[in-house]
């Protein structure tokens, strides 16, 4: 199968909906004559103009609430928020409107809304430009959270949410953008709200998405070497979160770390964490572990920003604490 | 603007709707029926129903904490909006939204909006949507004279202007967000005057005279409609309640209220009718009289209906 | 000792504090003639006048960000954001300056605001007066989260708010003002960061904080009349949380649900289950258990309402679903 | 206004301090030795220069994501903050701030801002406190073009202007937020117009021209600080560099580039200096070796600098 990056793999599956559905339409900061600040949207405004794929004033809470507006009255948005640190500005809109609304509303609307948006540390981009904060996102019923590790789930998982009739955050990583994996040529759609087994173990199972998947099956394979063999689970969906994959590979495994990028205090691994504590407290042999970022902003420093979030090398002693 | 028969008795109706509608609930909260905060819009009428009555029934408003008059002036059920204020099944939104969710997207109700100036940006992306959409829609945006020192006021204004969208903002300047006064929290009084920011057509009207509110408001929708010309209209007018049940009012004098009252958008424009020959006096009484049947009907059938089923806490979600 | 409501000690300690402090200033919509929507800051602008009681346009992002240059140049204000709902408008200025700001400056500054806001259900509001999103603020490493239950803890932690030189958001529950309890004349400080037993039991620990405590409180009593013990920790801060307090209780107790009122996924309960885990995964003689909001907006409908929110009664059973 | 020989010198070195440190970090960047992104400063000296030039120490201004130049006109050490950029330990914050967030508070620069509009707020609040404290400083706020779309702007300019805030907002208007030009974002091209929201007085000045915004913003400073009139100065402008390292700049043009090139702020001055025999050939050539070495020198410090060490990952958090 051919190989292409993440981004081409996001600027494809944008590609692909525009064309098959007149409602998709594409709005956000530099997203048109620049392409996007990471150029997920190359192209697409020279092919569909600015009727299509609209560059905004940097006014975060209004894009929301327009794309929400427009969601509500027939047409399909997917609208960017270039960097996750900048969803606060616009987290009233998401949270009490576009996730409330058709709740609110007694189900009489439906918000097919995709909120684009990237997070992650690794370019030494300090505390505004490198944070991970997916685990308020899934604390707002009504939305659903995506974060994809690779450029196959990024694509399949972009097609379903922009068909979505749900306000979609789907969150990308600025580290993957020039990843590179095999992405079939023909159209296909990965459903919202399934885990995927990115490798397959029997001795203990590391939960985990987005970049750190990349990670911990990195670790994974240093630790075959030694003889261990892990399971890594890519929860791909955060919310809803398939608890049944999760429990799954808990039974076969009985022993659980959990990886995360974000902060730990409140962080999605909390979640994870409580959740088999709850549906598998008796097939532990151990209690979970969490391998998580520091409870401090992103510093700048580069040798501090690589001590702040979880690397190979920390995800495969964490793991051996697991085993012990 | 000559006015019909027709038209005299619809404007009147609604007025007189919303008026004994928010009567009725100050009762129904008095006695403990209604329950929680209700926003009521009594002395503000003209302003919904002037607003409202240039609209063909396809266009949206979107609307606010203070939302019943706005949304029975849009063709609500008063059986269903008054059964939705105190939370049955049978309410337009299951009794799932309430006073401050009220909304009815089959009739273009966008709905209510518990967060002041929360549906600033909605207006504007329904805006944008007729106008890809080339439905010849167009839609129309109330808010409080607070609302307008929200920063999203001010994002969805620029974007409207920018993008040339079929929107109307209605600033509905009562003076007053919740105690503090216009004077107290704004830079300008004249709250036309933040249009500017965006060269965006402004002008000011009588929000105490239904017929100059719609005089204004249908030019300005039909720059809308025809030439994608957004603008804002700030209705000055009043809220007759305090702003919510437990409030004592210190903050404005009983002199202010009187002057106000003395404006009453109802009476007033009835016996301007009467004085032009358009309505005699019996037909004003006899519809005072329906209106009250109907509000009495309507409260009757929120009573009588049935609380939501347990289950129904978890339906509606996610479609 | 004389008794007092919550909303009269908040007002004690704000007007102390005043006195005490010349740079202490209070701003927020409707805190000054009206004297706050619940009240708490009544009478206090007649005696400080606008200086430094000051009502505030009806701009959260702007509240808060004023707040923090003042906080940074010399004062120590106390800003309001009059519902909890509403703090994502400001969430911005929260998380990406005012909790960041000394950190990304090297520790050369501090930042000496506190931001009182009120959360919770109980008044049928509908989905936009009626959350707690508590578990969003904990998830901000250089934030302290204040949740006091009872008129005494009010009262002193809100003054060691104001005197803290960090952020402090201190969340007032709306279902709590009216209580009363018993506060001394004399002055008193409540150390910020330290959970409150607040019922000494013996056979299951409950974890709670803010209004729950009172429930808890209730079902505690009703199963007493069973014979059960329930020990009942208040954990009064959220941030910094007090753990060695959590561990302690269940090193005696052994089984622990948490009662939270905030909805589920992604609650502050996560976090507490998950740190139970973490320390004392080998104490637990039953899984941790979360009693906690339903996953919706907070319905209009009172009957829907008081489901979708923890009771004493539904705090029992959990409680003896824990012992089984 | 007349100019001396020692202001000349100051605002020129300061000017060639600014270009010089933005042309070392580009080539730091090329080789690697800088990393992450930089928001250059270069083209748009005469704003930072000549706004900070009317000043006393003690107060204070606020900057945005391209603050390399503000913090060096407000008295930044050089050293410490190349340092800063390339995140070493003795840097102005440690090395954990970076170029999106120098600051040095002793010096009264409340520091950059990696969100665009994300200090408006703040400069307002440190205005409120300069006033309630009666020291008499006067706060200047910098931000883009761009962040004039951000509802924050308007929030604080209604609140200074209400007030009565000792803060002189100035907008770097360099007509471009990323790659999307004031025309496509903004209602208004010309932005003073948004301070007639508030009724607060706006001007635009030539931005290339050290000296036009020496007067204008010297001029609104002494009102901020006599009678706490704020006020907002509009300083047109040009960045030299796109806007971070990766910018192709395709949605400009290079004979656009060219024009504001021969604007440039540095020579045009020099030149000017010379003309009006304040300044000779020499002097202007000595400064500029001066400087160099300088930057050179920062330039050696910063790299020569060791790393935070890894406890400090958690140190500075809390006071
Ligand atoms: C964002 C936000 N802040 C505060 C409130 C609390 N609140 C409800 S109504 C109101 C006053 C609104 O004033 P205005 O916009 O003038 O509308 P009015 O009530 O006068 O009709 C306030 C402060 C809110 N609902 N939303
Ligand atoms: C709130 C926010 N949105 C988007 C960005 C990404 N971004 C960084 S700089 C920039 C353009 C800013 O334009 P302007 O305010 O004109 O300043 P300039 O870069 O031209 O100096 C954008 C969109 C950001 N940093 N913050
Ligand atoms: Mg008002
Ligand atoms: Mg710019």
């Amino acid at each position: 199968m051919r190989e292409i990056s993440y981004r081409q793999a996001l600027n494809e599956a944008l590609n692909e909906e525009l064309v098959r559905d007149q409602t998709v339409f594409i709005a956000g900061e530099d997203v048109a004559i620049y392409g996007g600040a990471y150029g997920v949207t190359a192209d697409l405004w020279k092919k569909y103009g600015d009727e299509r794929v609209k560059d905004t004033p940097i006014s975060e809470s209004a894009i929301v609430g327009v794309g929400l507006g427009a969601a509500l009255t027939g047409m399909r948005p997917v609208v960017e928020i270039m960097y996750i640190d900048f969803i606060p500005l616009a987290l009233e809109q998401i949270n009490n409107q576009a996730a409330k609304i058709r709740y609110m509303f007694g189900g009489k609307c439906t918000v097919p809304l995709t909120i684009r948006t990237e997070g992650g540390a690794g370019r030494t981009l300090g505390a505004h430009h490198s944070q991970s904060l997916e685990s308020w996102l899934i604390h707002i019923p009504g939305l659903k959270v995506v974060m994809p590790a690779t450029p196959y789930d990024a694509k399949g998982l972009l097609k379903s949410s922009i068909r979505d009739n749900n306000p979609v955050v789907f969150i990308e990583h600025k580290m993957l953008y020039n990843s590179k994996g095999p992405v079939p040529e023909e159209e296909y759609l990965i459903p919202i709200g399934q885990a995927d087994i990115k490798r397959q173990g029997r001795d203990v199972t590391v939960i985990t998405y987005s970049r750190m998947v990349l990670f911990s099956l990195q670790a994974a394979a240093t630790l075959e070497k030694e003889g261990v063999s892990v399971e890594v689970v890519d929860l791909r969906t955060l919310l809803p979160m398939d608890i049944d994959t999760i429990v799954a590979s808990v039974r076969k495994t009985h022993r659980v770390l959990i990886v995360e990028e974000d902060c730990k205090t409140g962080g999605t691994g909390a979640e994870i964490g409580m959740l088999i504590m709850e549906h598998a407290f008796d097939e532990l042999d151990a209690p979970v572990k969490r391998l998580a970022g520091a409870d401090v902003p992103m510093p700048k420093s580069p040798v501090l920003e690589k001590l702040a979030i979880p690397d190979p090398e920390r995800i495969c002693q964490a793991i051996r604490e697991v085993l012990q | 603007m000559a006015v019909d028969k027709q038209l005299a008795l619809k404007l009147l109706k609604q007025m007189m709707e919303i008026r004994q509608f928010e009567d009725k609930i100050m009762e129904l909260l008095a006695r403990n029926i209604a329950e929680g905060g209700s926003h009521l819009y009594a002395g503000m009428e003209a302003v919904a129903v002037g607003a409202i009555s240039v609209l063909r029934p396809d266009d949206y408003i979107t609307s606010t904490h203070r939302g019943h008059g706005h949304a029975i002036a849009k063709d609500g059920d008063l059986k269903a909006l008054m059964a939705e204020i105190l939370g049955k099944k049978t309410g337009v939104c299951k009794g799932k939204g309430g006073s401050l969710h009220l909304a009815d997207v089959s009739k273009g109700n966008l709905g209510a909006n518990g967060v002041v100036g929360g549906s600033i940006g909605m207006a504007t992306g329904a805006a944008l949507s007729v106008k890809m959409r080339k439905t010849n829609q167009v839609v129309v945006c109330f808010f409080g004279d607070g609302a307008t020192n929200q920063g999203i006021f001010y994002e969805s204004l620029n974007i409207a202007a920018l993008w040339k969208l079929p929107v109307v903002y209605v600033c509905e300047n009562n003076f007053y967000g919740m105690s503090v006064s216009v004077k107290r929290a704004s830079a300008v009084e004249d709250l036309s005057r933040k249009a500017l920011a965006f060269d965006m057509p402004a002008e000011t009207v009588n929000g105490m005279d239904v017929l100059a509110v719609r005089e204004a408001v249908g030019r300005r929708v039909e720059e809308a409609r025809n030439q994608f010309q957004p603008s804002l209209v700030v209705a000055n007018t009043y809220r007759y309640y305090g702003h919510s049940r437990s409030d004592p009012r210190v903050y404005r004098t009983r002199e202010e209220e009187k002057f106000w009252k003395e404006r009453d958008p109802i009476p007033n424009f009835a016996s301007r009718m009467i004085e032009q020959g358009v309505l005699i006096e019996q037909e004003v009484t006899e519809l005072e009289e329906q209106v009250r049947q109907s509000i009495e009907e309507a409260t009757r059938y929120a009573i009588d209906s049935p609380w939501p089923e347990p289950e129904e806490l978890y339906t509606d979600l996610y479609a």
